[in-house]
Protein backbone atom coordinates (compact mmCIF):
# COMPACT_ATOMS: atom_id res chain seq x y z
CA UNK A 1 0.00 0.00 0.00
CA UNK A 2 1.23 3.70 -1.26
CA UNK A 3 0.63 6.02 1.42
CA UNK A 4 1.37 10.01 1.10
CA UNK A 5 0.88 11.94 3.82
CA UNK A 6 1.92 15.53 4.76
CA UNK A 7 2.55 17.03 8.03
CA UNK A 8 -0.77 17.83 10.32
CA UNK A 9 -3.08 16.26 7.24
CA UNK A 10 -5.53 14.96 9.98
CA UNK A 11 -6.74 16.82 13.36
CA UNK A 12 -6.24 13.88 14.89
CA UNK A 13 -7.54 10.21 14.67
CA UNK A 14 -11.22 10.50 14.80
CA UNK A 15 -10.30 12.66 11.24
CA UNK A 16 -8.45 9.72 10.12
CA UNK A 17 -11.01 7.23 11.24
CA UNK A 18 -13.49 8.99 9.27
CA UNK A 19 -11.15 9.32 6.09
CA UNK A 20 -11.15 5.53 6.50
CA UNK A 21 -14.60 5.50 6.71
CA UNK A 22 -15.31 7.56 3.66
CA UNK A 23 -12.72 5.95 1.32
CA UNK A 24 -14.52 2.49 2.35
CA UNK A 25 -17.61 3.83 1.26
CA UNK A 26 -19.05 2.79 4.92
CA UNK A 27 -21.26 4.51 6.86
CA UNK A 28 -19.93 6.59 9.97
CA UNK A 29 -23.10 4.83 11.89
CA UNK A 30 -22.22 1.04 10.68
CA UNK A 31 -18.57 1.85 11.44
CA UNK A 32 -17.15 -1.67 10.93
CA UNK A 33 -13.99 -1.45 12.81
CA UNK A 34 -12.49 -5.27 11.52
CA UNK A 35 -12.67 -4.01 8.13
CA UNK A 36 -10.20 -0.74 8.52
CA UNK A 37 -8.12 -1.46 11.56
CA UNK A 38 -5.18 -2.89 9.59
CA UNK A 39 -5.32 0.12 7.45
CA UNK A 40 -5.56 2.73 9.99
CA UNK A 41 -2.36 1.33 11.49
CA UNK A 42 -0.81 1.65 8.57
CA UNK A 43 -1.51 5.01 8.14
CA UNK A 44 -0.66 5.69 11.89
CA UNK A 45 3.32 3.80 11.30
CA UNK A 46 3.22 6.84 8.76
CA UNK A 47 2.10 9.18 10.55
CA UNK A 48 4.63 8.35 13.49
CA UNK A 49 7.60 9.27 10.87
CA UNK A 50 6.82 13.16 9.79
CA UNK A 51 4.77 14.34 13.07
CA UNK A 52 6.18 12.73 16.41
CA UNK A 53 4.33 15.01 18.37
CA UNK A 54 0.75 13.98 17.96
CA UNK A 55 0.73 10.41 17.48
CA UNK A 56 -0.10 9.31 20.89
CA UNK A 57 -3.91 10.32 20.46
CA UNK A 58 -3.38 8.21 16.95
CA UNK A 59 -1.96 5.11 18.74
CA UNK A 60 -4.49 4.90 21.51
CA UNK A 61 -7.50 4.90 19.01
CA UNK A 62 -4.71 2.12 17.31
CA UNK A 63 -4.70 -0.20 20.11
CA UNK A 64 -8.13 0.32 20.77
CA UNK A 65 -9.44 -0.82 18.00
CA UNK A 66 -6.89 -3.93 17.59
CA UNK A 67 -8.48 -4.85 20.94
CA UNK A 68 -11.94 -4.66 19.04
CA UNK A 69 -11.12 -6.23 16.23
CA UNK A 70 -9.74 -9.29 17.83
CA UNK A 71 -12.53 -9.33 20.46
CA UNK A 72 -15.17 -9.35 17.22
CA UNK A 73 -13.03 -11.54 15.43
CA UNK A 74 -12.87 -14.45 18.32
CA UNK A 75 -16.71 -13.88 19.88
CA UNK A 76 -18.40 -11.00 19.66
CA UNK A 77 -19.83 -10.24 23.30
CA UNK A 78 -22.81 -7.77 23.77
CA UNK A 79 -19.57 -5.37 25.28
CA UNK A 80 -17.34 -5.48 22.25
CA UNK A 81 -20.26 -4.67 20.37
CA UNK A 82 -21.22 -1.56 22.06
CA UNK A 83 -17.74 -0.35 22.05
CA UNK A 84 -17.84 -0.25 18.53
CA UNK A 85 -21.16 1.74 18.70
CA UNK A 86 -19.84 4.13 21.13
CA UNK A 87 -17.13 4.60 18.32
CA UNK A 88 -19.45 4.70 15.66
CA UNK A 89 -21.02 7.15 17.37
CA UNK A 90 -18.45 9.57 18.52
CA UNK A 91 -17.09 9.36 14.85
CA UNK A 92 -20.78 10.62 13.48
CA UNK A 93 -20.36 13.40 15.54
CA UNK A 94 -17.17 13.99 14.43
CA UNK A 95 -18.58 14.32 11.01
CA UNK A 96 -21.34 16.13 11.82
CA UNK A 97 -18.90 18.84 13.48
CA UNK A 98 -16.67 18.88 10.37
CA UNK A 99 -19.99 19.61 8.49
CA UNK A 100 -20.54 22.50 10.68
CA UNK A 101 -17.05 23.84 10.34
CA UNK A 102 -17.35 24.03 6.75
CA UNK A 103 -20.68 25.53 7.25
CA UNK A 104 -19.23 28.47 9.21
CA UNK A 105 -15.98 28.83 6.58
CA UNK A 106 -18.49 29.19 4.22
CA UNK A 107 -20.73 31.63 5.71
CA UNK A 108 -17.21 33.53 7.29
CA UNK A 109 -15.62 33.49 3.55
CA UNK A 110 -19.16 35.13 2.04
CA UNK A 111 -19.91 37.54 4.85
CA UNK A 112 -16.22 38.66 4.07
CA UNK A 113 -17.45 40.01 0.75
CA UNK A 114 -20.05 41.70 2.54
CA UNK A 115 -18.78 45.38 3.66
CA UNK A 116 -20.88 46.87 6.03
CA UNK A 117 -21.63 50.88 4.49
CA UNK A 118 -23.10 53.77 6.18
CA UNK A 119 -23.91 57.60 4.81
CA UNK A 120 -23.24 60.66 6.58
CA UNK A 121 -25.65 63.18 7.48
CA UNK A 122 -25.57 65.95 4.57
CA UNK A 123 -25.78 69.14 7.13
CA UNK A 124 -22.48 68.19 9.20
CA UNK A 125 -24.26 69.47 12.30
CA UNK A 126 -22.71 69.58 15.58
CA UNK A 127 -23.03 66.61 17.00
CA UNK A 128 -23.30 67.87 20.59
CA UNK A 129 -23.69 64.97 22.42
CA UNK A 130 -22.18 64.60 25.89
CA UNK A 131 -19.10 62.62 26.32
CA UNK A 132 -19.24 60.10 29.33
CA UNK A 133 -18.41 61.65 32.52
CA UNK A 134 -15.91 58.40 32.94
CA UNK A 135 -13.53 59.87 30.27
CA UNK A 136 -11.92 62.24 33.00
CA UNK A 137 -11.32 58.98 34.46
CA UNK A 138 -9.62 57.19 31.31
CA UNK A 139 -7.45 60.63 30.37
CA UNK A 140 -5.97 60.35 34.10
CA UNK A 141 -4.85 56.49 33.67
CA UNK A 142 -3.44 57.31 29.74
CA UNK A 143 -1.67 60.06 31.01
CA UNK A 144 -0.25 58.08 34.10
CA UNK A 145 0.30 55.04 31.85
CA UNK A 146 2.15 57.99 29.12
CA UNK A 147 4.25 59.07 31.93
CA UNK A 148 5.51 55.43 32.95
CA UNK A 149 6.44 54.63 29.53
CA UNK A 150 8.59 57.62 29.11
CA UNK A 151 10.47 56.80 32.42
CA UNK A 152 11.13 53.61 30.75
CA UNK A 153 11.95 55.07 27.46
CA UNK A 154 14.55 57.41 28.69
CA UNK A 155 15.73 54.80 30.88
CA UNK A 156 16.55 52.76 27.45
CA UNK A 157 18.19 56.06 26.26
CA UNK A 158 20.70 55.90 28.61
CA UNK A 159 20.11 59.21 30.06
CA UNK A 160 20.68 57.33 33.62
CA UNK A 161 24.21 56.48 32.88
CA UNK A 162 26.65 57.41 35.47
CA UNK A 163 29.16 58.82 33.12
CA UNK A 164 26.80 61.32 31.57
CA UNK A 165 25.60 62.11 34.90
CA UNK A 166 29.12 62.59 35.89
CA UNK A 167 29.89 65.12 32.93
CA UNK A 168 27.19 67.12 33.90
CA UNK A 169 27.59 67.59 37.67
CA UNK A 170 31.13 67.99 36.67
CA UNK A 171 30.11 71.12 34.26
CA UNK A 172 27.96 72.31 37.11
CA UNK A 173 30.35 72.58 39.38
CA UNK A 174 33.21 73.72 37.11
CA UNK A 175 31.27 76.40 36.84
CA UNK A 176 29.35 76.98 40.01
CA UNK A 177 32.27 76.21 41.80
CA UNK A 178 30.03 75.53 45.33
CA UNK A 179 26.42 74.12 45.44
CA UNK A 180 24.61 72.26 48.28
CA UNK A 181 24.36 68.56 47.89
CA UNK A 182 20.32 69.18 47.94
CA UNK A 183 20.53 71.59 44.68
CA UNK A 184 22.47 69.10 42.67
CA UNK A 185 20.24 65.96 43.69
CA UNK A 186 17.19 68.33 42.88
CA UNK A 187 18.18 68.34 39.08
CA UNK A 188 16.94 64.95 38.83
CA UNK A 189 13.77 63.78 37.71
CA UNK A 190 12.56 60.92 39.25
CA UNK A 191 13.89 58.61 42.06
CA UNK A 192 16.07 56.44 39.69
CA UNK A 193 17.87 59.72 38.15
CA UNK A 194 18.30 60.80 42.34
CA UNK A 195 19.88 57.51 42.76
CA UNK A 196 22.45 58.22 39.99
CA UNK A 197 22.98 61.39 40.89
CA UNK A 198 23.77 60.62 44.34
CA UNK A 199 26.17 57.52 43.48
CA UNK A 200 27.86 60.07 40.71
CA UNK A 201 28.46 62.53 43.78
CA UNK A 202 30.11 59.86 46.29
CA UNK A 203 32.57 59.04 43.18
CA UNK A 204 33.56 62.24 42.28
CA UNK A 205 34.09 62.86 46.34
CA UNK A 206 36.03 59.80 46.06
CA UNK A 207 38.25 60.99 43.36
CA UNK A 208 38.56 64.38 45.28
CA UNK A 209 37.06 66.34 42.38
CA UNK A 210 34.49 67.74 44.87
CA UNK A 211 35.56 68.23 48.81
CA UNK A 212 32.83 68.22 51.26
CA UNK A 213 33.11 71.25 53.56
CA UNK A 214 31.38 71.77 56.96
CA UNK A 215 28.32 73.47 55.52
CA UNK A 216 27.90 69.63 53.87
CA UNK A 217 28.24 71.79 51.09
CA UNK A 218 30.31 70.41 48.32
CA UNK A 219 32.95 72.64 46.74
CA UNK A 220 35.37 72.14 42.99
CA UNK A 221 38.43 70.94 44.20
CA UNK A 222 41.77 73.13 43.63
CA UNK A 223 42.80 70.17 41.47
CA UNK A 224 39.44 69.40 40.06
CA UNK A 225 39.90 71.22 36.76
CA UNK A 226 42.75 69.04 35.91
CA UNK A 227 40.47 65.72 37.11
CA UNK B 1 -47.09 52.29 5.90
CA UNK B 2 -45.82 55.88 5.25
CA UNK B 3 -43.67 56.84 2.63
CA UNK B 4 -41.88 59.18 5.52
CA UNK B 5 -41.61 56.57 7.58
CA UNK B 6 -39.88 54.08 5.44
CA UNK B 7 -37.64 57.04 4.73
CA UNK B 8 -36.87 58.08 7.85
CA UNK B 9 -36.28 54.28 9.26
CA UNK B 10 -33.53 54.01 6.06
CA UNK B 11 -32.38 57.45 6.95
CA UNK B 12 -31.09 56.16 10.51
CA UNK B 13 -30.11 52.62 9.40
CA UNK B 14 -27.95 54.54 6.84
CA UNK B 15 -26.35 57.07 9.51
CA UNK B 16 -25.58 54.47 11.75
CA UNK B 17 -23.29 51.34 12.31
CA UNK B 18 -26.86 49.22 12.90
CA UNK B 19 -29.34 49.66 14.76
CA UNK B 20 -31.77 47.34 16.92
CA UNK B 21 -35.50 47.06 16.90
CA UNK B 22 -35.47 48.31 20.23
CA UNK B 23 -33.18 51.16 19.32
CA UNK B 24 -35.24 51.74 16.22
CA UNK B 25 -38.32 52.08 18.52
CA UNK B 26 -37.06 54.48 20.82
CA UNK B 27 -36.08 56.71 18.15
CA UNK B 28 -38.69 56.51 15.51
CA UNK B 29 -41.54 56.10 18.46
CA UNK B 30 -43.27 53.96 16.32
CA UNK B 31 -44.63 50.04 17.16
CA UNK B 32 -42.59 47.09 16.76
CA UNK B 33 -44.97 45.19 14.36
CA UNK B 34 -44.89 49.06 12.20
CA UNK B 35 -40.96 48.20 12.41
CA UNK B 36 -40.54 45.16 11.61
CA UNK B 37 -43.20 45.83 8.50
CA UNK B 38 -41.06 48.65 7.27
CA UNK B 39 -37.82 46.73 7.83
CA UNK B 40 -38.88 43.67 5.14
CA UNK B 41 -40.29 46.08 2.88
CA UNK B 42 -36.79 48.11 2.83
CA UNK B 43 -35.17 44.41 2.28
CA UNK B 44 -37.39 43.82 -0.25
CA UNK B 45 -36.57 46.79 -2.31
CA UNK B 46 -32.71 46.21 -2.03
CA UNK B 47 -33.16 43.00 -2.97
CA UNK B 48 -33.64 43.81 -6.08
CA UNK B 49 -30.57 43.52 -9.08
CA UNK B 50 -30.07 46.84 -9.05
CA UNK B 51 -29.54 47.74 -5.77
CA UNK B 52 -25.53 47.13 -5.08
CA UNK B 53 -26.56 47.29 -1.38
CA UNK B 54 -28.85 45.14 1.03
CA UNK B 55 -30.35 45.28 4.42
CA UNK B 56 -28.67 42.46 7.09
CA UNK B 57 -29.47 42.10 10.58
CA UNK B 58 -26.08 40.96 12.16
CA UNK B 59 -26.08 39.81 15.44
CA UNK B 60 -29.36 41.74 16.03
CA UNK B 61 -28.48 45.31 14.48
CA UNK B 62 -29.90 45.91 11.32
CA UNK B 63 -27.68 47.64 8.82
CA UNK B 64 -26.54 47.90 5.16
CA UNK B 65 -23.60 45.59 3.61
CA UNK B 66 -22.32 45.96 -0.10
CA UNK B 67 -23.86 43.09 -2.02
CA UNK B 68 -21.09 39.93 -2.07
CA UNK B 69 -21.12 39.79 -5.91
CA UNK B 70 -19.55 43.13 -6.17
CA UNK B 71 -16.74 42.67 -3.84
CA UNK B 72 -13.92 42.57 -6.67
CA UNK B 73 -14.85 46.22 -7.44
CA UNK B 74 -15.83 47.16 -4.07
CA UNK B 75 -12.78 45.89 -2.23
CA UNK B 76 -10.99 48.40 -5.08
CA UNK B 77 -12.37 51.84 -2.74
CA UNK B 78 -12.41 49.67 1.03
CA UNK B 79 -10.37 47.61 2.64
CA UNK B 80 -11.87 43.94 2.94
CA UNK B 81 -10.86 41.99 6.13
CA UNK B 82 -10.43 38.35 6.23
CA UNK B 83 -10.10 36.48 9.27
CA UNK B 84 -7.22 33.69 8.69
CA UNK B 85 -8.50 30.53 10.48
CA UNK B 86 -6.86 26.79 10.55
CA UNK B 87 -8.92 23.70 9.65
CA UNK B 88 -8.75 22.51 13.35
CA UNK B 89 -10.14 26.08 14.93
CA UNK B 90 -12.85 25.95 12.48
CA UNK B 91 -13.98 22.67 14.16
CA UNK B 92 -13.09 23.88 17.52
CA UNK B 93 -15.31 27.21 17.12
CA UNK B 94 -18.22 24.53 15.23
CA UNK B 95 -18.30 22.50 18.48
CA UNK B 96 -18.24 25.81 20.73
CA UNK B 97 -21.40 27.57 18.60
CA UNK B 98 -23.77 24.28 18.52
CA UNK B 99 -22.70 23.23 22.26
CA UNK B 100 -22.09 26.27 24.10
CA UNK B 101 -21.42 26.89 27.10
CA UNK B 102 -19.00 23.59 26.88
CA UNK B 103 -15.86 22.54 28.59
CA UNK B 104 -12.42 21.94 27.23
CA UNK B 105 -13.05 18.24 27.99
CA UNK B 106 -16.35 18.27 26.19
CA UNK B 107 -14.49 19.57 23.23
CA UNK B 108 -11.86 17.33 23.47
CA UNK B 109 -14.30 14.26 23.41
CA UNK B 110 -16.24 15.43 20.12
CA UNK B 111 -12.62 15.91 17.96
CA UNK B 112 -10.94 12.92 19.68
CA UNK B 113 -7.81 15.07 20.17
CA UNK B 114 -6.66 18.59 22.64
CA UNK B 115 -8.17 22.03 21.51
CA UNK B 116 -6.55 24.32 24.03
CA UNK B 117 -4.30 25.53 21.78
CA UNK B 118 -7.20 26.27 19.42
CA UNK B 119 -9.56 27.72 21.95
CA UNK B 120 -6.88 30.13 23.22
CA UNK B 121 -6.19 31.43 19.92
CA UNK B 122 -9.83 31.87 19.02
CA UNK B 123 -9.70 34.23 22.31
CA UNK B 124 -7.37 36.15 21.06
CA UNK B 125 -9.54 36.44 17.75
CA UNK B 126 -12.64 37.66 19.58
CA UNK B 127 -14.60 34.68 18.54
CA UNK B 128 -14.77 32.79 21.81
CA UNK B 129 -15.09 34.08 25.44
CA UNK B 130 -14.02 31.75 28.79
CA UNK B 131 -16.07 32.08 31.45
CA UNK B 132 -16.77 30.22 34.78
CA UNK B 133 -20.22 28.37 34.80
CA UNK B 134 -21.69 28.77 37.94
CA UNK B 135 -23.99 26.25 37.85
CA UNK B 136 -21.91 23.41 37.13
CA UNK B 137 -20.24 21.30 40.36
CA UNK B 138 -16.43 22.71 40.80
CA UNK B 139 -17.31 26.47 38.37
CA UNK B 140 -15.19 24.91 35.44
CA UNK B 141 -14.28 27.25 32.56
CA UNK B 142 -16.54 26.62 30.06
CA UNK B 143 -16.53 28.75 26.44
CA UNK B 144 -19.12 30.44 24.49
CA UNK B 145 -19.23 32.34 21.00
CA UNK B 146 -18.90 36.30 21.35
CA UNK B 147 -21.12 38.76 19.50
CA UNK B 148 -18.28 39.28 17.39
CA UNK B 149 -18.65 35.55 16.13
CA UNK B 150 -21.88 36.59 14.62
CA UNK B 151 -20.33 39.37 12.97
CA UNK B 152 -17.99 37.58 10.89
CA UNK B 153 -20.53 35.04 9.79
CA UNK B 154 -22.90 37.82 8.95
CA UNK B 155 -25.94 36.23 11.15
CA UNK B 156 -28.37 37.42 13.56
CA UNK B 157 -28.02 35.37 16.45
CA UNK B 158 -27.28 31.52 16.85
CA UNK B 159 -30.65 29.99 16.31
CA UNK B 160 -30.31 31.48 13.01
CA UNK B 161 -27.11 29.20 12.65
CA UNK B 162 -29.00 26.42 14.22
CA UNK B 163 -31.56 26.39 11.52
CA UNK B 164 -28.87 25.78 9.24
CA UNK B 165 -27.45 22.48 11.01
CA UNK B 166 -28.66 21.53 13.88
CA UNK B 167 -27.41 18.82 15.82
CA UNK B 168 -30.43 16.91 17.56
CA UNK B 169 -32.45 17.49 13.53
CA UNK B 170 -32.46 14.61 12.27
CA UNK B 171 -33.24 15.69 8.44
CA UNK B 172 -29.95 17.69 8.78
CA UNK B 173 -28.18 14.43 9.98
CA UNK B 174 -29.48 12.67 7.10
CA UNK B 175 -28.06 15.09 5.08
CA UNK B 176 -24.62 14.76 7.07
CA UNK B 177 -25.01 10.92 6.28
CA UNK B 178 -25.54 11.85 2.57
CA UNK B 179 -23.26 13.97 2.11
CA UNK B 180 -20.38 11.91 4.08
CA UNK B 181 -21.70 8.91 1.55
CA UNK B 182 -21.38 11.25 -1.80
CA UNK B 183 -17.69 12.64 -0.82
CA UNK B 184 -16.48 9.43 -0.40
CA UNK C 1 -28.32 50.26 -18.99
CA UNK C 2 -27.89 46.94 -17.33
CA UNK C 3 -28.98 46.09 -13.72
CA UNK C 4 -25.79 44.83 -12.42
CA UNK C 5 -23.64 48.18 -13.66
CA UNK C 6 -26.04 50.61 -11.47
CA UNK C 7 -25.70 48.36 -8.60
CA UNK C 8 -21.80 48.18 -8.95
CA UNK C 9 -21.94 51.87 -9.12
CA UNK C 10 -24.17 52.03 -6.12
CA UNK C 11 -22.15 50.12 -3.78
CA UNK C 12 -18.62 51.57 -5.11
CA UNK C 13 -20.37 55.07 -4.09
CA UNK C 14 -21.42 53.48 -0.48
CA UNK C 15 -18.28 51.97 0.34
CA UNK C 16 -16.29 54.87 -0.61
CA UNK C 17 -18.10 57.79 0.67
CA UNK C 18 -17.55 60.13 -2.09
CA UNK C 19 -15.85 59.42 -5.71
CA UNK C 20 -15.07 61.76 -8.60
CA UNK C 21 -16.32 60.52 -11.60
CA UNK C 22 -12.84 59.36 -13.02
CA UNK C 23 -12.83 57.62 -10.48
CA UNK C 24 -15.44 55.55 -10.56
CA UNK C 25 -14.11 55.18 -14.20
CA UNK C 26 -10.89 53.58 -13.73
CA UNK C 27 -12.66 50.92 -11.46
CA UNK C 28 -15.99 50.58 -13.04
CA UNK C 29 -13.90 50.21 -16.81
CA UNK C 30 -16.89 52.29 -17.80
CA UNK C 31 -17.67 55.69 -20.11
CA UNK C 32 -18.41 58.60 -18.61
CA UNK C 33 -21.38 58.96 -20.69
CA UNK C 34 -22.80 55.15 -19.17
CA UNK C 35 -21.26 56.57 -15.76
CA UNK C 36 -23.35 59.64 -15.73
CA UNK C 37 -26.52 58.30 -17.03
CA UNK C 38 -26.54 55.76 -14.65
CA UNK C 39 -25.66 58.39 -11.73
CA UNK C 40 -28.63 60.06 -12.60
CA UNK C 41 -30.86 57.16 -12.56
CA UNK C 42 -29.01 56.69 -9.13
CA UNK C 43 -30.48 60.15 -8.00
CA UNK C 44 -34.08 59.69 -9.62
CA UNK C 45 -34.87 56.49 -7.65
CA UNK C 46 -33.21 57.90 -4.42
CA UNK C 47 -35.00 61.22 -4.73
CA UNK C 48 -38.24 59.43 -4.50
CA UNK C 49 -40.35 60.10 -1.03
CA UNK C 50 -39.73 56.73 0.35
CA UNK C 51 -36.09 56.93 0.31
CA UNK C 52 -34.40 58.74 3.18
CA UNK C 53 -30.80 59.22 1.79
CA UNK C 54 -30.03 60.97 -1.51
CA UNK C 55 -27.20 61.19 -4.06
CA UNK C 56 -25.08 64.26 -4.38
CA UNK C 57 -21.83 66.10 -6.24
CA UNK C 58 -20.29 67.82 -2.91
CA UNK C 59 -17.05 69.55 -4.59
CA UNK C 60 -17.04 66.99 -7.32
CA UNK C 61 -17.39 63.67 -5.64
CA UNK C 62 -20.55 62.02 -5.69
CA UNK C 63 -21.71 60.14 -2.43
CA UNK C 64 -24.63 59.42 -0.33
CA UNK C 65 -26.12 61.61 2.48
CA UNK C 66 -29.41 61.18 4.71
CA UNK C 67 -32.03 64.09 3.60
CA UNK C 68 -32.12 67.20 5.03
CA UNK C 69 -35.73 66.40 6.54
CA UNK C 70 -34.86 63.42 8.32
CA UNK C 71 -31.90 65.38 10.42
CA UNK C 72 -34.06 65.23 13.73
CA UNK C 73 -34.45 61.61 13.80
CA UNK C 74 -30.50 61.37 12.54
CA UNK C 75 -28.79 63.16 14.93
CA UNK C 76 -30.65 61.25 17.71
CA UNK C 77 -28.30 57.86 16.51
CA UNK C 78 -25.63 60.41 16.80
CA UNK C 79 -25.99 61.75 19.50
CA UNK C 80 -26.81 59.05 21.57
CA UNK C 81 -23.63 57.16 20.41
CA UNK C 82 -21.46 59.82 21.75
CA UNK C 83 -22.83 59.59 25.09
CA UNK C 84 -23.26 55.64 24.96
CA UNK C 85 -19.34 55.78 23.98
CA UNK C 86 -17.38 52.37 25.27
CA UNK C 87 -14.18 52.36 27.35
CA UNK C 88 -12.17 51.02 24.28
CA UNK C 89 -13.27 53.94 22.37
CA UNK C 90 -12.83 56.48 25.03
CA UNK C 91 -9.21 54.99 26.06
CA UNK C 92 -8.43 55.63 21.56
CA UNK C 93 -9.82 58.81 22.15
CA UNK C 94 -7.58 59.72 24.72
CA UNK C 95 -4.85 58.44 23.31
CA UNK C 96 -5.27 60.34 20.03
CA UNK C 97 -5.79 63.60 22.13
CA UNK C 98 -2.09 63.47 23.84
CA UNK C 99 -0.42 61.75 21.39
CA UNK C 100 -1.42 63.48 17.69
CA UNK C 101 -0.85 63.08 14.98
CA UNK C 102 -0.74 58.99 15.96
CA UNK C 103 -0.87 56.39 13.48
CA UNK C 104 -3.14 53.32 13.96
CA UNK C 105 0.25 50.94 14.77
CA UNK C 106 1.14 53.42 17.39
CA UNK C 107 -2.38 53.02 18.73
CA UNK C 108 -2.09 49.24 18.73
CA UNK C 109 1.15 49.08 20.57
CA UNK C 110 0.38 51.33 23.51
CA UNK C 111 -3.09 49.89 24.06
CA UNK C 112 -2.09 46.51 23.01
CA UNK C 113 -5.16 45.75 21.02
CA UNK C 114 -6.57 46.27 18.09
CA UNK C 115 -7.96 49.90 17.50
CA UNK C 116 -9.33 50.23 14.07
CA UNK C 117 -13.39 49.50 14.93
CA UNK C 118 -12.65 52.05 17.69
CA UNK C 119 -11.45 54.76 15.28
CA UNK C 120 -14.02 53.85 12.83
CA UNK C 121 -16.62 54.98 15.17
CA UNK C 122 -15.23 58.20 16.71
CA UNK C 123 -14.29 59.53 13.36
CA UNK C 124 -18.19 58.71 12.34
CA UNK C 125 -19.11 60.43 15.67
CA UNK C 126 -17.05 63.54 14.42
CA UNK C 127 -14.50 63.23 17.51
CA UNK C 128 -11.49 62.48 15.35
CA UNK C 129 -10.23 62.76 11.82
CA UNK C 130 -7.64 60.88 9.42
CA UNK C 131 -5.19 62.45 7.38
CA UNK C 132 -1.90 61.69 5.67
CA UNK C 133 1.17 62.74 7.46
CA UNK C 134 3.32 64.14 4.47
CA UNK C 135 6.40 64.64 6.90
CA UNK C 136 6.59 60.78 8.05
CA UNK C 137 8.11 58.07 5.75
CA UNK C 138 5.72 56.66 3.33
CA UNK C 139 3.04 59.18 4.21
CA UNK C 140 1.15 56.84 6.41
CA UNK C 141 -2.52 58.11 8.13
CA UNK C 142 -2.49 59.49 11.17
CA UNK C 143 -5.75 60.67 13.45
CA UNK C 144 -5.85 63.85 15.24
CA UNK C 145 -8.95 65.49 17.04
CA UNK C 146 -11.38 68.10 15.65
CA UNK C 147 -12.29 70.71 16.71
CA UNK C 148 -15.81 69.27 17.77
CA UNK C 149 -13.77 67.50 20.21
CA UNK C 150 -12.75 70.71 22.27
CA UNK C 151 -16.03 72.16 21.89
CA UNK C 152 -17.97 68.81 23.25
CA UNK C 153 -14.99 68.88 25.63
CA UNK C 154 -15.91 72.34 27.10
CA UNK C 155 -11.95 73.09 26.59
CA UNK C 156 -10.13 75.87 24.99
CA UNK C 157 -7.34 73.93 23.40
CA UNK C 158 -5.27 70.54 23.97
CA UNK C 159 -2.85 71.67 26.54
CA UNK C 160 -5.51 72.42 28.92
CA UNK C 161 -6.51 68.95 28.63
CA UNK C 162 -3.12 67.88 30.36
CA UNK C 163 -4.50 69.98 33.34
CA UNK C 164 -6.69 67.85 35.16
CA UNK C 165 -8.23 70.80 37.08
CA UNK C 166 -9.01 72.54 34.14
CA UNK C 167 -11.15 69.75 32.89
CA UNK C 168 -12.92 68.76 35.49
CA UNK C 169 -14.17 72.27 36.39
CA UNK C 170 -15.24 72.78 33.09
CA UNK C 171 -19.06 73.73 32.50
CA UNK C 172 -19.39 70.98 30.12
CA UNK C 173 -18.16 68.49 32.61
CA UNK C 174 -21.41 69.34 34.88
CA UNK C 175 -23.65 69.08 32.07
CA UNK C 176 -22.22 65.34 31.57
CA UNK C 177 -22.57 64.81 34.89
CA UNK C 178 -25.98 66.09 34.70
CA UNK C 179 -27.00 63.86 31.77
CA UNK C 180 -25.55 60.87 33.29
CA UNK C 181 -27.53 61.57 36.36
CA UNK C 182 -30.98 61.71 34.19
CA UNK C 183 -29.64 58.49 32.60
CA UNK C 184 -29.52 56.57 35.43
Amino acid sequence: MEIQLHSGQFEGSLDLLLFLVRKHKMNPLDLKISEITDEFIEYVKEIEKIDIEVTSDFILMAATLMEIKSRILLSPSKETIEKQEEIAKQLYEYAIVKESAKKIEALCDWHSKELGVSVFPFETQEKNGMIPESFTKVLRVIRKEMDLRKKIYRISKDVYSFSKKMETIKTFMLKRKRASINEILSMSNDRLELVVSFVTILELLRLKFLLIDSNDEVILSEGGNNC
Amino acid sequence: MKAETIAEIEALLMASHGLSISEIMSISQKKRNEILEILDKIEETYSKEDHGIELKNVAGKYSFFTKASYIEAVSKVKKRSISEMTQSQMEVLAIIAFNQPITLKEMERFRGSSSSNQARELISLGLIRRRRDKEKKGNPYVYVTTENFLKILGVSDLSSLKEEKDFENSKVSQNVRNSVKEES
